[in-house]
């Protein structure tokens, strides 16, 4: 599909600025359901990532466990990547980009692996405000494990067996937002335009990307009675205004009438335009976000787009003011505290 | 505390033959009551004067109000154990007194907080009632800082009492607070205050004396989590990420210390180092994980509920492979248990912890030396063995006053493992497989990611060599008879186990970690009380070295020493050693939360030797 | 797949004489192609015709499109574990087709799909192609029901090749489809065009025959899970809380089954029970310990990363006394390992789960009949013993189609343990203490919240008789010597071993679990083959009783077989028997994540005890 | 200080309606250091209890691990107590209050034992709307650890070794109301009155009761420099408005004028007054609530009292649809099917 012709700000070429193709940002064949949104979304990110030019041996992947958690296998075969352990991916990530922090991180979750077993690290990944791309994708159901209800599930919402589910959804965008994280967005896996946008912004930004990406899974949740079948989300689908995103290396000039269009200057100075709906929507205002959420949950809908953008928030690891070598190539004589350094602390001792 | 009948036998009754640097002082005051200073400022001024010394320091698990020991031996022969009994009590908490007293033998001598008149008590005791409060009151006007020095007075009474060099306090004082004019003054104060008030109204009718000796020259005193966190510094950790935890705290937040003054950057004042406070221990494996697959040399330090809770991370680490080093500083107990008592406890859950087939490798520190070398060394065999490495650490070890030789420099440069670097993927070009077995010792080359070295994708589901996923059966088990065959590896690489032997041993004991000093205390007791010749092994690692199986083999009775109660680590020796030698060995066991003393092991082992 | 090399010795070569209720068929598909109702079909219908038929279904870890075999075996002797050798194949999978023909013994028979060609492949197999294609577009019009009904072809080929009753098909097929007319009507098609192409199309050339017999009369055919599911709703069972996990999670969504079904109260229509999803495994545990605590019947469900992630929590259980069940539904691996294979490889870290001194009970079921009695004893048992207890279950037993004699109602009412009442209260009066051993059985009594008797307060950390906080060492002892003597009590509660043992035995054989079948396979080869006459213990808990190490001390070599690396059970049997019988166990493993066979049995016996 | 005679809306007497005196409301002895805002907490809830003539075998109370959590061994001696696993209680709570759902349920936790390793189980909890007074005793750091930095300690605090907090706070009451907990307050352990009237209208309420109370630990954090301090908290707490509360057995009418107070019929019949301040405040509405502790952390300050409130919104325990009888309690023949529900079963597999 990353062929397609449907028009895009950058408009697809045979080779990207590094001279690569988009093949060559494929990963390994996918063995997910045909249909699964997680593949669209594996396409999107290959898009991304070859539209940006992104240098794949400067990208880690991470993921938890998951058919969404699989997905890190499907595409930038370049890149190292770490499937670990079912809801443990911030912590992996928190320490490679730790140890690494020259790289880009992208991790790839579900809404079980997330705000199941997942939310305790979740929660204190948003806090910090690492500089990592963490994608749900949200099927509102545990795939992998044949299809039982997630913690996004909406309330009512109906299984395959028919079994209603009686809990409110936990909504990841208001709780990533309430707890910190710079850059939050929402989107559907079938919103091809959207999602690349939001990808290729994410790409931009240094801090907690959280977008949550709702997926439909096929096989166990994309039945009449579900609000996160295909169909139910494309009804549903509010969004919040066209995103357009100019990168850096392209000198694309966009107007707009004042007033109709916020721009957002990104951290490596690319521009992010959001159009305003009629309602003006400011994307950098916590609570304006939360209530937007909220009034959309109530009605039943899914607000799609940037929701909540801090381009210059502080974060986790500029905070720790390492050196610039990355910590796992520092040599020894720099990790290694000199003879006299032993001598003194000794002597404290004595 | 432990409570041997008092039995009042007048042959026991105060010795009037002076006891030279050979016995122990405990001191019973209230957590919280600021005794600290008193106590290691007594501990310290006797390690001044030459004499080997060392300090347990019993507290509760809670901050304040609630009773804490101290006790100080000093021995002229370098026993630094624990010792059951006491000899010298200073009884300053009300609510423990009576016991205090009551459990001692007799003939041993008690100084007091006059009001509780404990005198009344017993009289086959030499009592020393003092009135602290009339004291502090003549040098502390302020009555808020009164409950601080108080405790100082009794340093001075028993720098009066027991013969101790005021000098030595008060250089050991400055040690302390030397930084804090104020305090130091008023200190002072206190602790010549004491001294003045004995050497006026106490007469000494105990037989306890400290003399100058030259015993502890050149030596330091230090606590085994701060030894552990040099060495981790000296290791060039890069990541550390803890989760706070009673008695593991104290190695994270010294490392932080240390790294913030001699790890920063000289020309950049930028950190060569993160340490995180993790959200839980769960986080903090995980941070590691991630940090060691990245290739840093990374860390994190907790206690037995920690390690539970990281249970599936260490599987993740022994089956994808990846780097870690944790660090078990063991307290008592299943559960939460006593988390300000000491116990070796872990030992068998570690070796196996994860569900699945796997075991861990498992460092055994004894010493202050080894809580410095061995946290050296547990990176460099994490990295080689690209596993999960833990280092079984105690509170007695990790919070406890030690005497140390000074730490020799490293000389080894570190050892980073099989890191592919540009001539090893030229020698192997596309034959290159992440778990594939070049060498012949069952270890896989990795690469990391931010180089130009080949990608690959990490797993704690099935893969085959060229760590692609499969579910076949052909590539599970080849994958999990070579991580057998790396087990094996390990054993070649970890610290062989030291042998001491009496000559013409007849038994053999086997000890490791903070059960050390206790055995060979013992081992004397046997020899010279009941004349029984041992042999000793004490283990430095697990998996176990040939020598140790050797060992086994040559008696017929080997005593495994060890702090807790189902005997875990016989068990290992059980499990891995040739079974027809499983008969061969007995358990001494030791596990009521207090460091073990080697009358425990000497009666033990007496009584199962049937020598009276 | 297992892959013995395909050597084409003419011997070998097709038998002529007939094969009659005594071979296996194999049928390769896709995962997600529907090919479970043709196979249970099959698997029905050779059961219905009163042949001992098992199935074993090998399905990969994700949802759709990957390979997956069935393996359906017939035995006329009740043999009903995997057997090796596949003589049967029906290869629809064009991307294992080629292996799955390769990696068969000359001879034998393959039905595939007539593109795929494979005839080629070999001259010493016999093959039926079969336009699959072709057949179901004749049934079934709309193209998109078509690869549903495809699989139902080959059954209706099988009836006429292997002469399994096309009548006996259709009731099994009413049995799984009966209410849905619709899809019922379109696979009888598929079946009778199957059966059709397969008479005028192709001669029979093999000797493999399915015939009547009365072997199966009355029995069941049911799959482990929901024998375990069925067992706690008889058990009482009140609160599940459960984390959905391969190949546990068919268990408790069974329960939620059959609980809605016979649990609602007939009055009010109200809930008996409460089931919860939890969050994770470790809230999970959390909600079966809490509900434990005030006197639920309660339980959860997972498999071997859910009990690494329950340690901390099963310390607790241990320590302060709290009931809960626990059933782990073995899969294979450390980490994630391989979630759609079978293992036993969680025996030794279950044993000893959670940091400190812990031990704990597990019961070991082998068949349906016992996941049902064994579901109801685990919860008798952890509430007369005030403990975890694991049911240790597989993949095997639990996601498998076994034969099984219809369950037994249970006579015996619950066991709700040691629970204080009015009666008790007044015996017993104020000296009543939570962790006092009254009965000398090491049990102490507790109370439930909600009644008039005396409360206490639980908790993981260190307590004395009086469930009082406490930090002494006499206390800590204590608790940990009675904890020791509780699990000596469960020795003599748990259901005992079982032995079967041939006249004149000269070697012993150990198993467990799933393990079962087959030894009892492996014990009739080598008997007939070897003239081994073996005697068999099957475990059927652990601690062991008595008759473990009696039987042990019987016979200078005992195999003791299962399914992981590192020999769990063994070790456990090491740890607890008379040292001295060590020497005389030896290791039979399989640990590829297939089904143990009776093959791999008699063949690492018979190499041990070098017979030919 | 329960014999203290300032006026609340109950006004004390020698015995309460269960002729009941308060000393039998109390606890063994504390272990907690003299002065921890813990204890002031513990005094509230034995006040609370007593006042409301609660009958102390109806009620179980649960904790984690730490100074705080050791304190429910403090008040309701005749209640059963469970001090479970560190930031485990609430899925001990949620299985014995399923087991029992005719116990009054009342848990107590840290900052640390809930916002670090419990904050995956407190997401649940709060989800489930568990019918559980939930407090923390909230100092901003691990007390029984000896004084790190916890998730709630504010950005820019200090350590008493003069290290500062790098990462902003977890607000757990935005957290609460956000996922759904139908009863969320703050307090602070200094205000007698205010904490009192909260933990008497949480007695009252069945729905998770989330309250959040600043209880300075005066050995680690009491100092120049921490916003946990006593003096710090008394200068930035910011009222919400007084609280009365008028219990179900008691007739007293509260009179004031329209439009100046919020009535909230509580569960059980009983009243709860809430004083609207300047800036009308209705504690019924997620976003109001939302906006003001965004508002006034902005500024530095805790607003105290009730934040959020519905009394009448679904809880986890009774969506059960269980029996009257508590699980705990069912006889063997409510418990085992009859023999011909075993041969049903057995059929339908022949
Ligand atoms: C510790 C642990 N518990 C449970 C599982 C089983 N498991 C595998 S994937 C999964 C949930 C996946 O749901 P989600 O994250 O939404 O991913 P999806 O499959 O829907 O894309 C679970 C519970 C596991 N692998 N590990
Ligand atoms: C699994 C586990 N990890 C760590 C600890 C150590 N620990 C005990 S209390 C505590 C934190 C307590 O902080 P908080 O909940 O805020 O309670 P406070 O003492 O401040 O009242 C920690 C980390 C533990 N007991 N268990
Ligand atoms: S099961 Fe659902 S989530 Fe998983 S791969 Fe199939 S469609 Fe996607
Ligand atoms: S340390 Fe702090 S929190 Fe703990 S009891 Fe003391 S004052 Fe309270
Ligand atoms: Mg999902
Ligand atoms: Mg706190």
């Amino acid at each position: 599909m990353s062929e397609t012709t449907t028009p895009t700000p950058v408009p697809p070429k045979k080779t990207n600025r590094l001279g690569l193709e988009l093949a060559q940002y494929r990963g390994s064949k996918t063995t997910l359901c045909a249909g699964c949104g997680h593949n669209a979304i594996s396409e999107r990110i290959i898009d991304a990532f070859y539209e940006m030019g992104v240098d794949q041996k400067r990208v880690m992947k991470f993921s938890g466990i998951g058919c969404s958690s699989k997905s890190p296998a499907y595409f930038l075969n370049p890149s190292h990547g770490f499937n670990s352990v079912h809801g443990r991916m911030p912590s992996v990530a928190t320490g490679a980009l730790l140890a690494n922090a020259s790289m880009l991180g992208i991790g790839v979750s579900g809404d079980g692996d997330t705000g199941a077993i997942g939310v305790g690290q979740f929660v204190h990944l948003m806090r910090r405000n690492l500089p990592l791309i963490y994608i749900i994708e949200d099927n509102g159901c545990y795939g992998l494990t044949k299809g039982q209800f997630s913690p996004t599930a909406d309330m009512g919402s109906k299984a395959k067996n028919g079994v209603m589910n009686d809990l409110p959804p936990i909504d990841t965008c208001a709780l990533a937002i309430e707890l910190g994280a710079s850059f939050v967005a929402r989107s559907f896996s079938g919103d091809k335009k959207q999602l690349l946008s939001i990808l290729k912004a994410a790409i931009s930004h240094r801090g907690t990307c959280m977008i949550d990406v709702i997926s439909p899974c096929v096989t166990f949740n994309d039945h009449e009675g579900s609000t996160k079948s295909y169909a139910y989300v494309k009804d549903h689908d509010e969004v919040l205004g066209e995103i357009s995103f100019v990168p850096f290396f392209e000198d694309i000039s966009v107007d707009y009438e004042p007033g109709s269009t916020t721009e957002v200057k990104m951290h490596d100075g690319s521009h992010l335009y959001l159009k305003k709906l009629a309602e003006d929507y400011n994307p950098s205002d916590k609570i304006t976000a939360l209530r937007m959420l909220h009034e959309t949950a109530r009605r039943g809908e899914f607000a799609t787009g940037m929701i909540y953008i801090d381009p210059n928030q502080d974060n986790f690891v500029d905070s720790m003011n390492l050196v610039e070598t990355p910590l796992a190539f520092l040599p020894q004589d720099q990790t290694r505290p000199g003879k006299q350094a032993l001598d003194e602390l000794m002597e404290a001792l004595r | 505390m432990s409570s041997p009948s008092p039995s009042a036998s007048p042959a026991e009754a105060a010795p009037s033959t002076p006891v030279v640097n050979d016995f122990t002082v405990q001191v019973a005051t209230v957590n919280g009551s600021g005794s600290q200073t008193a106590n290691l400022v007594l501990l310290r001024a006797i390690f001044q004067m030459g004499v080997p010394v060392s300090g347990k320091n019993l507290f509760p698990s809670n901050i304040a109000g609630l009773p804490t020991w101290f006790s100080i031996r000093a021995n002229h022969r370098g026993y630094i154990s624990r010792k059951r009994e006491v000899d010298f009590l200073v009884a300053m908490n009300p609510e423990t007194a009576k016991e205090d007293v009551m459990t001692l033998e007799p003939g041993r001598a008690v100084v007091y907080d006059e009001p509780l008149n404990l005198k009344s008590l017993r009289d086959d005791l030499i009592f020393y009632p003092v009135p602290f409060d009339k004291i502090v009151a003549g040098v502390c006007t302020d009555a808020k800082l009164r409950r601080l020095v108080r405790n100082m007075i009794y340093d001075g009474v028993l720098s009066h009492l027991l013969g101790i060099d005021l000098a030595q306090m008060e250089k050991a004082l400055a040690k302390q607070l030397g930084k804090k004019p104020k305090a130091m003054q008023l200190n002072l104060g206190a602790l010549e205050a004491g001294k003045k008030f004995a050497e006026e109204n106490l007469q000494i009718r105990h037989p306890y004396r400290v003399e100058h000796l030259n015993k502890t020259d050149g030596q330091i005193l230090i606590e085994g989590n701060q030894a552990a966190a040099m060495g981790c510094m000296f290791a060039g950790v890069t990541v550390c990420a803890w989760y706070p935890i009673t008695p593991s705290s104290s190695l994270p937040e010294a490392l932080i210390g240390y790294m913030r003054k001699h790890r920063m950057d000289k020309a950049t004042g930028k950190a060569t180092f993160a340490i995180v406070q993790a959200e839980d221990e769960i986080a903090a494996i995980g941070m590691v994980i991630g940090a060691g697959w990245a290739g840093a040399r990374a860390m994190t330090s907790t206690s037995g509920p920690g390690v539970s809770l990281m249970s599936e991370f260490a599987g993740l680490s022994y089956y994808a492979e990846v780097p870690a080093v944790v660090f078990d500083i063991q307290r008592v107990g299943p559960s939460t248990g006593l988390p300000t008592r000491t116990a070796q406890g872990d030992i068998l859950f570690t070796a196996v912890n994860s569900h699945g087939d796997t075991r861990h490798v498992m460092l055994l520190p004894s010493s202050m030396e080894e809580c410095f070398t061995m946290a050296m060394e547990s990176f460099d065999l994490s990295e080689r063995l690209q596993t999960i490495v833990y280092v079984m650490s105690d509170l007695d070890l990790g919070m406890n006053t030690w005497m140390a030789h000074p730490f020799k420099y490293p000389e080894q440069p570190f050892d980073r493992g099989k890191v592919l670097d540009e001539a090893k993927v030229k020698e192997l070009g596309a034959t290159w497989g992440r778990y594939k077995d070049v060498d012949g010792d069952a270890i896989p080359y990795r690469t990391l990611p931010g180089t130009p070295m080949p990608a690959f994708f990490t797993r704690g589901s099935g893969h085959n060599a060229m760590a692609q996923y499969s579910e076949r059966a052909d590539d599970y088990v080849q994958n999990l008879d070579r991580l057998a065959r790396k087990f094996e590896t390990a054993k070649t690489l970890v610290p062989p186990a030291i042998l001491e032997s009496d000559a013409d041993a007849t038994i053999g004991i086997i000890a490791y970690g903070s059960s050390h000093w206790a055995v060979q205390e013992g081992r004397d007791q046997l020899r010279e009380e009941a004349g029984l010749k041992t042999a000793y092994l004490r283990l430095r690692a697990y998996p176990f070295g040939p020598e140790v199986e050797a060992f086994v083999r040559k008696f017929d009775r080997v005593y495994v020493v060890e702090q807790n109660r189902d005997a875990q680590m016989l068990s290992l020796l059980r499990l891995d050693l040739d079974p027809s030698l499983a008969p061969n060995m007995r358990s001494v066991l030791h596990y009521d939360g207090l460091p073990i003393d080697a009358r425990s092991i000497s009666d033990s082992v007496r009584a199962q030797e049937q020598v009276q």
